[in-house]
């Protein structure tokens, strides 16, 4: 159902809309004095109005969104920061429609259907790929009932977090989205796809998301800072009317629009199955520069009000420098362009 | 990173490719600001007139002036790209601006004379706009128009005029009115570039060559018919035209291009040691670049896509400009540092590229602050665009 | 890079380091913004009050009132750097700024009472200027005090307030009349921070720590003598107090010594393979951080010896404040970076460096925007320094 | 005679007057129409008011300045982008000074007192460094009756520049000094001092007069654009007086004075010996970066006039871009500080 642009415009109006109802900047600041968890009733509303299941086929009743049209939803869940892992969830039933997985293993589609989330590692690359293995780091929202795909040199393993994993909390930056390092052994091994095109997959798939949800962050936090600067005065004046606020602020646009063309290029990519490496490390550096940058600007020109606790936009610089570096960072996905148009590393 | 063509461009395209294989002149294509060499004129303006004669420029113009009436961006954007890809030349000069402005604001005499004129390209036009003391601030042109019986009497001086040494006919505009704020005393004219009392002398830039000219006009005379729209018009009908202008600067200096030329270079390097890199973070800094190329591609392609679909936003092209224009100069500054000490080394004797690299660092300054510097357009983009309070202007000053 | 000492400062430094090593008192010494344990006050005053006593503080003051009235930058900077490479506490709070105010502009009295007590450190001092809705623009402050009687009763509010929560009196700005120009009606008080209606309280920072408080008041209030100087003069005896003061910051945060420790880290990887290094570009970027963090050190080195010559620049202290500030974010940032995507990794589970690194990225903004925010620094810099035309101020829109 | 600082300001002003009379702006424009040439008037007078002889030892009746008191020179010269060879003659002689070959060779300094320039390749870096040659890359203003000093791993070779050698010009961006690749035989070696420590030095003197002199460079191109920013009117107003300009003008002093401090401290090192590599490295990081960047902030702020070949601009440009490649660009000193300072090699 690849939408068309009116489409995607209506399609980004309702998410912008569900969000800004369901999971309002107030719940984020809830979430912030209670410790960081995971956000139960947002998932489920999440998962009974069918956005857990975008990526799920047509003729398995689900979405059947290509990319180009997700990267809209996981955009607007960046923009609200969210707590629920509705972006991992997207990514990996993407992959797993891609391979079959969910038509050749109907448990796991049906768990799906019911609100399982599905996640995987995210300081992974495809450079770091190993042999198979029973472990997975730096594992977003990993709870009892997710699926865990764990990328190796020969694919990817669909593991079932249950009471058998192993799973130990990792402290992170990220205040809003839980981390853990996760063991196993065989037996929760639900699926496995043996192809390492599938772990790569499994990457692209995952940095475009990271890159729309980076995106997503990045406007929040300059749309708060343009209402601020028409706002706040200093010295008689809005400090939107100095032109050195004005400049800061058309640059942080200008990066937003890079970040923008960049992600939907990416997308589009993927679906089209032409020049994917290229155009997603294109979009990791471009937006995860973007995100960073945006969030660290927002942060000056909002002066000290922005450097309190109590103020959310330290939540959105987290979530975009922990974007940043996790699935290769800027620098990493710079090489790896240069090497991927070369078609050989290049120093 | 194409766009995906319908079935009717598809044909569209055919068609220019088979055009371009059967005519292709034996001129050169040229950077947009070069001009033709003046031998090579008259076959330059007949592969012009050729492209508007077959329908692939100005078939936007109405039916009553050879057009279809049906403007439509991504047949200009297919047109661009194959000229570009062909190899040969594009339409160069003012004809396209000073088309809108006879369409618009003409008087029927003048769109009767020259509008076919146009079409058979067989003039070349230039733009007299800016001025030494109107640069970003053009409104605060000086040079006079006075009507002196049935004639404007024109004096003042023009610069970075392109293609003014090859010139027929100028678009001009020119004070007539003094007394009034800044932009309301500006009128716009067709001037006979081969009037007595025009100066046309080649102006030269920090590269050396010469692209541009100076032009001079004292006491020039010119039919009183030759205002376009009434006096005091010129502005409106400026920024009208100007709108209408096309993005032709994407395909001209790609910088996905000029990556792609950085990555090969690197890669011989590699092969035959002629290059000093500069060393290991080589990879790194022509991978930033090259996305950042990649984007300015992208944000065109969306510029063209948003045109036809009607959804342009107000500053979009101001941010193709910017980030174009900063882009190509951080590609054009590696190109000369990754040669290391050898990077000096200018010209022909140059061990890579014959100096292209060099001559591109020093060039590439001139797109940061022409056609409205970046400063300009950052005011643009927070004032039009995010709506921020404008700078102090002229018309509130007076 | 170290200063040359002469014999004599030699000799100065030689005592210090022995007094040092007499007295190192037990408690720990803090960076700059960190308030000492309530416990540890007992301890840390005393400590205090002995470099006041020994000559190694307040050396400068008139001899009248202890010091011996010469000023001498390079001591000050002897002391920085000495207190610092022993890692013994610095003398805090706002006593420096006050004991300025007093000298200048107090009443007899109040250096009679005040002075003594703050050279013996009998008290902790807090600065009580910036507001929410005057930080960069202080003269915006809104908190009251109004005459009753014999007593000012002070309403209003103050943040980002420094050992707030620890301070026996403050240094307040006040406004005094609301008729005036904005800088004109506001005057400068001593407070008793243990007066009813002040309520002060921690104020979390991006870190998730608490570093500094907000001060409320409800009605307090003070003697009327507590007023320094006259009504209206409390602008003019702020900018003196602070051109007194002197450039602490210096040896607190030392980007050298981050360099330093990056430098480290770096290595350590390479040796034991913990970090994730994000790649071969590693080494040029920590080099152009080193670079920048040595000419940061430089630069404030520069300022010293200036300041002991009297040939300080207008705009010397906002040059170092930008360098510096921009390069700890530098730095800090980079810290992060390199660590890939362990760099997310927090706290003491963090594999390098206990999250020093994610925090100082954190917390490096802080530096960007106090004091005068880095872009308030620029226009200081392009006004006094430069030149140029000063932007619109509250004295001519009022 | 190390001056104090008071001494050295006198020194500045007396060097900044000379320039200004005798190698004015204007003298610079003929040169770019005659082509770029060696400017002899002025080397003539450098040479008969001892500017030239700085370096040699006071012994030797010389001026015997240290380098912190020769970089005060070299910034003047690079302000006034004067045509003479006088930043390599003093550097070269001062290099020739410490290893006595002045005293060893009293022809040598015999040639110098009475005009011989003295230069050396600038294309070369420690680690570029080969055995014994006899050809040099990019040697600076070469002509016959110049001192050409030859740096390998072996230490360095004094060559006489005449008949014998052969000279071949090179074509580069920098419009008013001259390269020249220079072949010869051992016949016109007239001193070899075997030391690699004296190529070392070599290096680094010539690399802290050069950024010395890009910082002359710089700021002449400052000084230009501050005036012009209060001259110029756009919309009624100096350009001066928008906060994007001032800001930008801020910025471009802050870097020179980054630029400065650095000059300064790298000379002070070599004169006290401590500390040289990493304070060279650090110097050349800055101040190369500053230069480039300040020329060509110049530029866009002077808009279309920069942009012609008739204003100089272009020429302080050009000068700082070839400095900044030449002995070592940025990037090259910046690993080799890391590496300084950790004793080994850092990737």
């Amino acid at each position: 159902m690849p939408m068309d642009l009116e489409e995607r415009d209506e399609f980004r109006a309702v998410c912008r809309d569900f969000f800004a109802k369901r999971a309002p900047v107030d719940r984020l600041r809830r979430y912030l004095v209670e410790g960081s968890d995971f956000d139960d009733d947002l998932w489920s509303a999440l998962v009974e109005q069918g956005w857990a299941l975008l990526a799920v086929p047509e003729n398995l009743d689900g979405g059947g969104g290509g990319l180009a049209d997700l990267v809209v939803v996981a955009e607007e869940a960046g923009r609200a920061l969210q707590g629920a892992p509705l972006v991992t969830t997207i990514a990996g039933t993407f992959v797993l429609a891609r391979y079959g997985v969910l038509e050749s293993h109907p448990e796991v589609l049906e768990s799906i259907v019911a609100g399982a989330t599905v996640t995987y590692p995210m300081g992974f690359d495809p450079t770091s790929l190993g042999e198979r293995t029973n472990s997975a780091h730096l594992v977003a929202d990993a709870r009892p009932g997710s699926y865990l795909l764990v990328p190796s040199d020969s694919g990817l393993d669909l593991v079932l977090v249950d009471a058998m994993t192993k799973t130990s909390a990792v402290e992170t930056m990220d205040l809003v989205r839980s981390f853990s390092d996760v063991g196993f052994d065989s037996s929760v091994v639900v699926a496995s796809i043996d192809d390492r095109q599938a772990a790569i997959d499994l990457f692209t798939t995952a940095v475009v998301m990271q890159a729309a949800e980076s995106l997503g962050v990045a406007r929040a936090a300059f749309d708060m800072t343009l209402a601020y600067s028409k706002e706040r005065k200093q010295f008689d004046r809005t400090i939107g009317s100095f032109q050195a606020i004005k400049h800061r602020l058309a640059d942080m646009y200008i990066e937003l629009q890079c970040a923008t063309a960049a992600v939907a290029g990416a997308a589009e990519s993927i679906d089209n199955g032409s020049e994917v490496l290229e155009s997603i490390h294109t979009a990791k550096s471009v937006g995860g520069r973007a995100a960073s940058w945006v969030t660290s600007q927002a942060q000056q020109v909002h002066g000290g009000i922005g450097f309190t606790w109590e103020h959310v936009l330290h939540l959105y610089i987290r979530r975009a420098k922990a974007n940043e570096l996790l699935l290769g960072s800027p620098a990493w996905h710079e090489r790896a362009l240069v090497e991927a148009l070369a078609g050989e590393p290049v120093s | 990173m194409q766009l995906q063509l319908d079935d009717s461009l598809v044909s569209f395209r055919d068609g220019l490719r088979s055009y371009i294989g059967h005519n292709r002149p034996s001129i050169p294509r040229l950077p947009g600001s070069r001009s033709p060499q003046p031998e090579d004129m008259a076959e330059f303006k007949a592969w012009c007139a050729g492209l508007f004669d077959n329908g692939f420029v100005g078939f936007d113009w109405p039916e009553e002036w050879g057009g279809t009436g049906v403007p439509d961006p991504l047949k200009d954007y297919v047109v661009d790209l194959e000229l570009a890809d062909a190899g040969v030349p594009r339409p160069v000069g003012a004809f396209n601006l000073i088309a809108r402005a006879l369409l618009e604001f003409g008087a029927d005499e003048q769109k009767a004379f020259y509008l076919p004129r146009i079409r058979s390209f067989t003039d070349m036009w230039c733009q007299l706009f800016s001025e030494p003391d109107a640069g970003s601030d053009l409104a605060a042109l000086r040079t006079r128009a006075e009507l002196v019986g049935d004639e404007w009497v024109i004096t003042g001086q023009k610069v970075w005029t392109t293609h003014g040494h090859l010139s027929d006919f100028g678009f001009l505009l020119a004070r007539t009115d003094q007394t009034v704020s800044k932009h309301a005393g500006i009128s716009a004219f067709i001037i006979d570039m081969h009037s007595p009392g025009i100066d046309v002398r080649p102006l030269r830039e920090v590269t050396g060559a010469t692209d541009f000219n100076e032009v001079f006009f004292d006491s020039v005379r010119i039919p009183r018919d030759n205002i376009i729209g009434s006096p005091g018009q010129g502005w409106e009908i400026t920024r009208s035209a100007l709108a209408h202008e096309r993005a032709l600067s994407l395909r001209e200096d790609s910088v996905v291009d000029s990556a792609a030329r950085l990555l090969e270079l690197v890669q011989r390097s590699r092969a035959d040691g002629t290059v000093p890199l500069s060393g290991d973070d080589v990879s790194r800094r022509l991978g930033e670049l090259t996305a950042r190329a990649r984007v300015t591609d992208l944000l065109g392609m969306e510029g063209v896509l948003r045109a036809a679909t009607g959804t342009s936003g107000p500053v979009d092209a101001a941010i193709v400009k910017v980030v174009f224009s900063e882009t190509n100069l951080a590609l054009a500054t590696f190109g000369v540092e990754l040669q290391g000490a050898d990077g000096i080394i200018a010209g022909p004797a140059s061990r890579v590229d014959d100096g292209h690299w060099q001559e591109a660092y020093l060039w590439a300054r001139g797109f940061t602050i022409s056609a409205g510097s970046n400063e300009i357009m950052r005011n643009l983009i927070a004032e039009n665009g995010l709506g921020l309070p404008r700078e102090p202007r002229p018309e509130r000053s007076k």
